[in-house]
């Protein structure tokens, strides 16, 4: 590639002020799917509710179709009957699109290490913020949603699809 | 007659517009104010989160008065733990009688914080802190390793101050 | 042309209002369900085999984890049960405190059991109320445990550690309030039409059906059945308290509404006897370091909020593991009589069903 | 420019027509049951439009309101319910489409002949008035509410009650009909 | 506008050791260990015990008193002092709360009661820890059921729970199938066991009480017990093409028939027709060929 | 006054127009946004407070030093305020999925149906009587020629009000069915039954005010409502108002009657498979045919743009200069009974449970309509007596 000249990424990149807008929009207005499996759906509940009020960060929304939604929580231990079923839900949901693992179960199978249990959420889909606790407080939910929000804000378009575009032109 | 009459007029409804409505006003005008708002949000990021006494956070190991890890290498915790989370690797150093411990891992992301390895601990050598803001965006970061487990964060901190595994 | 054509949907496992990972296979005629059937094991992780291989004290965290909503009840279940395998007496102070923090998690399950079946029929305000209610018996919980949710609150024998301070403060503040919150809610829905629509005549479970399908629980006393097994066979510290068993005739979801609420004032009235008759003494009971069990099997039921929990134990004669460590879940059992309740009735019905059986998949699952 | 514009408003009518018309060839033709019924809707807006565009406004509104917004929506219902396998629905629409493009052209050809000073000539709406005995006065363009009401409940008012009767007894036929099919 | 506030950043130590890479193919809970005894309490074989423990007891103590004598005998012919004579060991008492429930012989009017309707097929009656057990012959369980229900004397009208345990060692049986009865209007619980040798078909309680249903499926679920006349014999907690059964005592913990879950891709696939489609939009043809 | 041309009348339409779409889509998001802060307060929460610029993430935070800061309520309270661009644009953003199996021209129209009919209702609804303004006279064209307060001043506003609404229902049956999937299906199903069925209470409630006032123009009938001695509609018209306002929040699928969209039944209803801004036209429609209604019953039923009932507002006019009352103000005050009534909508919303299918159909036929009936027959008698 010629050194001045503009690849044809940096053609279609918008200018960094706008990706900045466009990142503030998405990590402001997260919408959650409604997608518990055990206890740290509990904590989930209790963090949208009123004491810790999810809605602060603009995350209020719970959809409980993955189509509308922006971040899945994965909430709980992931069985090996249930895998199957997570990652269709993943694949439903648009780009772009988060996971946080939330406790130790999502993380990496938590105390259940057994024949039925998978070691950790990350073997099926991409996870972005892993939570430890078994449950975490509402609060630790809450500051990994924050550290989310940071990736959100500093991640952009060039780096998203640097791959690609290294790989085609 | 009567059934009628209460079928018409909405009177259970009305009953409960009127706690919500009650609330709403509460809030409405006192969320501005500092003193005796009436909502119960824990304004977390900005206050420091109330955690109570006895909650269980990471573990830490603690360090004795000449700024020495406590641990001897006993390993009940080891043995106890009921997630077998806890490896502990036995050493020595110089100028001490008792094992000292050489590696001590801790597998924070399997770890369900049942404060048993603390029970079990005959020299109050480690301890469960009031640390919860320890999310990572990579599995990895979780091993704080020995220098991370025993820096002893008591207190719970206030967004951003924390931590070993933030960078 | 198509009167005969029934649609098959599946509700679940992934659904707002199954309370977790609970499918449910649905056929329907219209909107009425001429077919229902359960299929659970989306979240089922093997805790009885994990449970064989750790040892008697070790066990307990994965009590917590099963019906998470109400861990201290699946505690003091455990305990009682390994007690009951290894003949320890309980001090009688430990037993008070146990009962105590037992009827706060009564509470806050029902409160869970509240919010989220109001939440299922649409009323999303008491949801977020109820859950006010139960952030302050967590907070309790968690002087108390050290932890919000899964507790591991008893050890075998006994407690870990006495009251802490200005527990017993938080207890009373909290029941001097607790009845005003009982009253937003019933405000909100005992007289509501729409709630009243929603519920009256809803997922009937006669009382014959409710005993033979082995349902217990709230669902069982609300078809006329006074059955609690804190009265039928009184553990911990409830030989010595005062209280009722509220019943209902009608065996439809209000009645359960109507029953559960009751309990909480029930509850309430335990924790304060409680309270007052605190007697003095040690926490936990004399007992070795290592506990082994004589060949011995234990089945020991207590009345957990869903209904009867029961832990069938055991002993291998010389072993720190469990032989076999079984758990009767009350919502495992609950959850068979989901197709008597939901079939006839409509698809908006079988959520009021669902939620009215207050199912938890941990403890189905296990 | 203005001259554009108003040959145009002169013209809503054809254009409303034509449209319509596209709309109907549409209904027959299209392969997706409710691809017809979309079709059929626009059709019935373009209608509704032909007749604003004769500054029949109450009637414009009503056919929206009971045509566009009441009757296609149950035929929507209908179709929807009923699952034709792709496979039966080629055979059945292609088979008819040969018929329909004559049928359409037949249609064109009737309206073309019927409304052939409105389109090629100059648009007149004396043509289209209520009968002077009926507006008595009232100047229709801007009351034609009250002109269609006095129409109905003064002019003919036997007539409507009758018809109102007739479609209540169809309305109680098409009801047993379908209660006896079910049981 | 003030400068930033940036807290100070946590000293760095010392580069935090590697992760500890949990070796699954080692674990503990990988290794099956079988059982050696059967644990199944019984009244028989605790009197057996006792009696051979009392038995084993007194020629411990004949023989410590024959070597007494021996010693004795031969400390007098060597002219030394006389050792000292041997005291009976008397079992040490623990000073805890600790109070070992024992089988007991079986006083309760309901398993008498059982035993006199039943006859033969009731294998054992006892009772430990203040519960009823009684052990039946494996064919007559949908009997004894049937009359434990309909029974005016018994009148158990729920069955609370019904479990299996898996006893490898045992040489005559591989199962233990429990029920656990209730009896609401008696308040009392009466547990029923049978003993099911490996393959056998025990006759299903769901004609009976048909709460059995799902208890039943998961006791086949979980151990390969298969139930006679039972409505719907298929797995219910783990999914149906799932391999082995999990709470057989051979069976590891973590498991054996785990099937691998690898189905993870990156999200590149999704990128790329998102970008292109985007470039689309804007007119540019990102495939083209790559220039020099 | 000038008659005006055929191209200044088209200029004129079109530039209400744009105010009314500003107005829509002003007003909607707020909606939307004060939804979620009013539910909040309701639930003793606060709502969005973390969502301006800077104040997000862990790094935001720590940066601006909000952690020693503590709490600054008033900032805190109005820093949600963004979220509402924060919404939308991030739904515009979003991956645009078309399922596999789905009627794709259908999939694609349908967003669009229901956005359009509820947009295109406020044509016939007049903000002002009379005009809005006038154009000052050095105005290039268009010097010295009024603004009427509505866009379309016809003489059947009513029926057209109706008219396009009822079209609306296409938009949800058409979802449900080209997403050809169970869930939106029956969700598609369920609302096309339920909205025709309480467009006839809906229709014959309103007619009530029709027959008071003997006009089906929107503007002159909310004029003659609130002049003279009458009492805003509202007095006479109590049951007619509450059996509207039922008829309304079914119409726009809200809480207690949301059966198309029933969460906790149908998962989110016939746009379960919609995603990105098709969604978020469906979510925006809602919101619009929301302000509709309370447009409609503020006109109808609480004297549109007139302050004051009972006769008081011609007092009140005859102190005042007579330019004073011209349409600002007037616009203001029907705005504020649009707002009052959307937030009942929101309080509603928090309040009740939700009804289940059948029992909304047996309330609209067997309660509403007879009840409208004979409110409407009331309303005749009236009109004949007075």
């Amino acid at each position: 590639m010629g050194v001045m000249q503009p690849s044809a990424f940096e053609q279609i990149l918008i200018t960094t002020k706008v990706e900045k807008v466009m990142n503030w929009s998405r990590a402001t207005s997260v919408w959650p799917v409604t997608f518990g499996l055990a206890c740290c759906a509990i904590e989930m509940m209790a963090a949208g509710a009123s004491r810790f009020d999810f809605d602060r960060f603009g995350a209020g929304i719970f959809r409980a179709t993955p189509r509308q939604a922006d971040l899945m929580i994965i909430a709980g231990t992931v069985t090996y009957k249930m895998a199957p079923v997570i990652k269709t839900l993943y694949d439903q949901m648009p780009e772009p699109k988060w996971v946080i693992a939330m406790g130790s179960c999502a993380t990496a199978g938590g105390p259940f290490d057994s024949y039925h249990t998978i070691q950790g959420v990350d073997k099926i889909i991409p996870v972005d913020v892993f939570i430890p606790g078994c449950p975490p407080r509402p609060e630790s939910l809450i500051y990994g949603f924050m550290k989310l929000q940071d990736k959100i804000m500093t991640s952009s378009l060039a780096d998203r699809y640097k791959d690609i575009f290294e790989e085609v032109g | 007659m009567n059934k009628f009459l209460r079928t018409l007029i909405p009177s259970d409804i009305a009953k409960g517009m009127a706690i919500t409505g009650k609330h709403f006003c509460k809030v409405f005008f006192t969320a501005n104010r500092r003193k005796v708002p009436f909502h119960i949000v824990s304004e977390y990021p900005e206050v420091v989160a109330k955690v109570q006494p006895r909650y269980r956070g990471r573990l830490t190991l603690l360090k004795d008065e000449q700024g020495e890890i406590k641990c001897v290498c006993c390993l009940a915790c080891e043995k106890i733990c009921p997630t077998q989370v806890i490896t502990i690797e036995k050493g020595k150093k110089e100028g001490r009688k008792m094992p000292y411990p050489v590696r001590y891992d801790f597998e924070m992301e399997r770890c369900i914080f049942c404060e048993f390895c603390v029970e079990s601990c005959g020299f109050d050598s480690i301890i469960l802190n009031h640390q919860f803001e320890l999310a990572t965006y990579n599995r990895e970061d979780f091993s704080l390793g020995m220098e991370g487990l025993s820096q002893n964060m008591f207190e719970p901190s206030p967004v951003g101050k924390f931590s070993v595994a933030d960078d | 042309m198509f009167k005969n054509e029934e649609m098959e949907i599946n509700l679940g496992p992934q659904h707002p209002s199954t309370h977790g990972v609970l499918r449910v296979k649905l056929r329907l005629d219209g909107e009425t369900i001429t077919h229902c059937k359960p299929v659970i094991g989306y979240l089922h992780r093997g805790v009885e085999k994990i449970c064989e291989n750790q040892t008697f004290f070790q066990g307990q965290v994965w009590t917590d984890r099963m019906d998470y909503c109400s861990a201290v009840a699946n505690n003091l279940g455990w305990a009682e049960a390994n007690e009951k395998l290894f003949g320890i007496t309980v001090p009688r102070r430990a037993q008070y405190i146990r009962t105590l923090l037992n009827e706060f998690n009564r509470l806050a399950s029902h409160l869970i059991w509240l919010a989220t079946h109001a939440l299922d029929i649409g009323a999303m305000t008491v949801f977020l109320y109820a859950f006010r209610e139960r952030e302050d018996i967590l907070d309790m919980n968690e002087a108390f445990c050290g932890s919000r949710l899964t507790t591991t609150a008893f050890r075998i024998g006994g407690l870990r550690e006495d009251m802490p301070p200005g527990f017993e403060k938080m207890a009373r503040k909290f029941l001097a309030k607790f009845p005003t919150c009982l009253e937003e809610y019933e405000n909100l829905l005992s007289e509501n039409r729409i709630w009243k629509k929603r519920t009256v005549g809803v997922a009937m479970l006669s009382a014959e059906d409710a005993i033979a399908l082995g349902v217990t629980g709230p669902v069982l006393r609300a078809a006329g059945v006074p059955y609690d097994i804190r009265k039928a066979f009184p553990y911990a510290a409830y030989g010595e308290m005062d209280f009722e068993v509220p019943t209902q005739t009608a065996a439809d979801t209000y009645a359960r509404y109507l029953v559960r609420m009751a309990e909480m004032r029930q509850s309430a009235r335990i924790i304060q006897q409680c309270l007052d008759g605190m007697p003095e003494g040690p926490v936990m009971a004399k007992i070795p370091k290592i506990l082994k069990p004589e060949v011995n099997e234990v089945y020991h039921a207590t009345e957990a909020p869903k209904g009867e929990i029961g832990y069938y134990l055991v002993g291998e004669k010389g072993s720190t593991n469990p032989y076999r460590f079984h758990v009767r879940a009350p919502g495992f059992i609950n959850l068979q009589s989901l197709p008597k309740m939901a079939e006839g009735g409509l698809i908006a019905d079988i959520v009021a069903a669902i939620g009215t059986l207050d199912i938890v998949l941990g403890e189905i699952d296990r | 420019m203005e001259h554009f514009i108003e040959t145009i408003g002169r013209n809503m009518f054809a254009i409303f027509g034509v449209m319509a018309l596209g709309g109907a060839a549409v209904v027959v033709a299209s392969r997706s049951a409710v691809h017809s019924v979309l079709a059929f809707l626009f059709a019935m807006l373009c209608i509704a439009g032909c007749f604003l565009a004769l500054e029949a406004e109450f009637l414009g509104m009503a056919q929206i309101l009971v045509y566009a917004g009441g009757i296609v929506v149950l035929f929507l219902f209908v179709v929807m319910l009923v699952e034709v396998t792709k496979a039966k629905e080629k055979e059945v629409f292609q088979l008819q489409s040969r018929y329909a493009i004559g049928a359409v052209l037949l249609g064109v050809a009737a309206f073309a002949a019927v409304f052939r000073k409105v389109i090629f000539g100059v648009a007149s709406p004396q043509a289209l008035k209520l009968p002077e005995n009926l507006a008595q006065g009232l100047n229709v363009a801007q009351q034609n509410a009250q002109a269609v009401s006095r129409g109905l409940f003064a002019g003919y008012l036997l007539p409507f009650e009758i018809l109102s009767v007739v479609l209540l007894v169809a309305l109680v036929g098409a009801v047993v009909l379908a209660k006896t099919e079910r049981v | 506008m003030t400068e930033p506030i940036i807290p100070p950043a946590p000293e760095v130590l010392e580069a935090p050791a590697g992760p500890y890479v949990y070796d699954y193919a080692a674990s503990p809970q990988r290794q099956v260990v079988m059982p050696k005894t059967v644990p199944l309490p019984s009244y028989r074989t605790y009197l057996a015990e006792v009696k051979a423990a009392a038995e084993a007891d007194e020629a411990k103590w004949k023989k410590m008193q024959a070597d007494y004598e021996t010693a004795k005998a031969k400390a007098e012919a060597e002219g030394k002092d006389a050792p000292k004579p041997p005291v009976r060991p008397v079992p040490r008492k623990d000073d805890n709360d600790l109070k070992t429930p024992w089988p007991q012989e079986a006083k309760d009017a309901d398993l008498l009661l059982l035993q006199e309707v039943l006859g033969a097929k009731v294998e054992e009656i006892f009772e430990q820890a203040g519960e009823l057990t009684c052990q039946l012959e494996k064919g007559a369980i949908h009997e004894a059921l049937t009359l434990c229900r309909e029974h005016e004397g018994l009148r158990y009208e729920m069955l609370a729970d019904q479990s299996a345990t898996h006893y490898p060692a045992a040489n005559d049986f591989a199962y233990s199938v429990v029920y656990h009865l209730t009896s609401i209007s008696r308040r009392k619980r009466l547990r029923l066991r049978i003993l099911v040798p490996e393959g056998f078909v025990p006759e299903s309680a769901c004609s009976v009480y048909p709460s059995a249903n799902w208890m039943e499926r998961e006791i086949f679920d979980m151990l390969g017990i298969s139930f006679a006349n039972h409505p719907d014999m298929t797995r219910i907690l783990c999914p149906d093409d799932w391999e082995g059964h999990a709470l057989r005592k051979d069976y590891p913990v973590v498991g054996w028939g785990q099937r691998d879950v690898a189905f993870r891709e990156d999200r590149g696939g999704m990128i790329e027709r998102i970008a292109l489609q985007k470039a689309g939009q804007l007119g540019i043809n990102l495939k083209q060929p790559k220039a020099d | 006054m000038p008659t005006p041309t055929l191209l200044q009348s088209i200029a004129i339409t079109l530039i209400q127009c744009v105010l009314v779409v500003l107005f829509v889509f002003v007003v909607v998001p707020l909606t939307v946004f004060a939804e979620r802060k009013v539910l909040g307060h309701i639930q003793q929460r606060l709502g969005s407070t973390r969502v301006a610029s800077g104040h997000i993430g862990v790094t935001g935070w720590m940066n601006r030093g909000m952690w020693k800061w503590g709490r600054i309520p008033v900032l805190s309270y109005w820093r949600g305020i963004p979220g509402l661009v924060a919404d939308v644009l991030k739904l515009i953003l979003k991956e645009d999925i078309i399922p596999a199996k789905a009627d794709k021209f259908v999939f694609f129209i349908a967003p669009a149906i229901s956005m359009v009919s509820a947009v295109v209702v406020f044509a016939a609804i007049s903000f002002v009587p009379g005009t809005f303004f006038i154009f000052p006279a050095w105005f290039p064209g268009l010097g010295g020629l009024p603004v009427s307060g509505g866009i379309a001043d016809i003489n059947v506003g009513l029926l057209w009000i109706l008219g396009v609404a009822s079209v609306g229902v296409y938009g949800i049956v058409l979802a449900g069915w080209a997403s050809n999937s169970k869930y939106p299906l029956l969700g598609g199903l369920r609302s096309a039954a339920q909205m025709v069925s309480y467009e006839v209470p809906l229709a014959i409630s309103l007619l009530a005010p029709v027959v008071l006032t003997g006009s089906l123009n929107f503007g002159e009938m909310a004029q003659r409502m609130a002049t003279g001695t009458s009492a805003w509609g509202l007095v006479p018209q109590v049951f007619g108002f509450l059996i509207y306002l039922t008829c309304g929040f079914a119409e726009t699928n809200r809480l207690p009657f949301d059966m198309p969209e029933a969460e906790n039944e149908l998962v989110a209803g016939f746009h379960t498979e919609y995603s990105g801004m098709k969604f978020g036209f469906f979510y925006l429609a809602e919101y619009i045919n929301m302000t509709v209604v309370s447009a409609l019953a503020a006109g109808f039923f609480l004297g549109g743009s007139w302050l004051l009932p009972f006769g008081l507002q011609g007092l009140v006019n005859q102190l005042l200069p007579a330019d004073a009352w011209i349409a600002g103000p007037h616009a203001i005050f029907f705005v504020a009974k649009i707002i009052f009534l959307l937030f009942t909508y929101i309080w509603v919303r928090g309040t009740i449970p939700r009804y289940r299918y059948d029992q909304v159909m047996s309330v609209a036929w067997k309660y509403l309509i007879p009840l409208a009936l004979v409110n409407l027959l009331l309303a005749a008698f009236v009109r004949c007596a007075v």
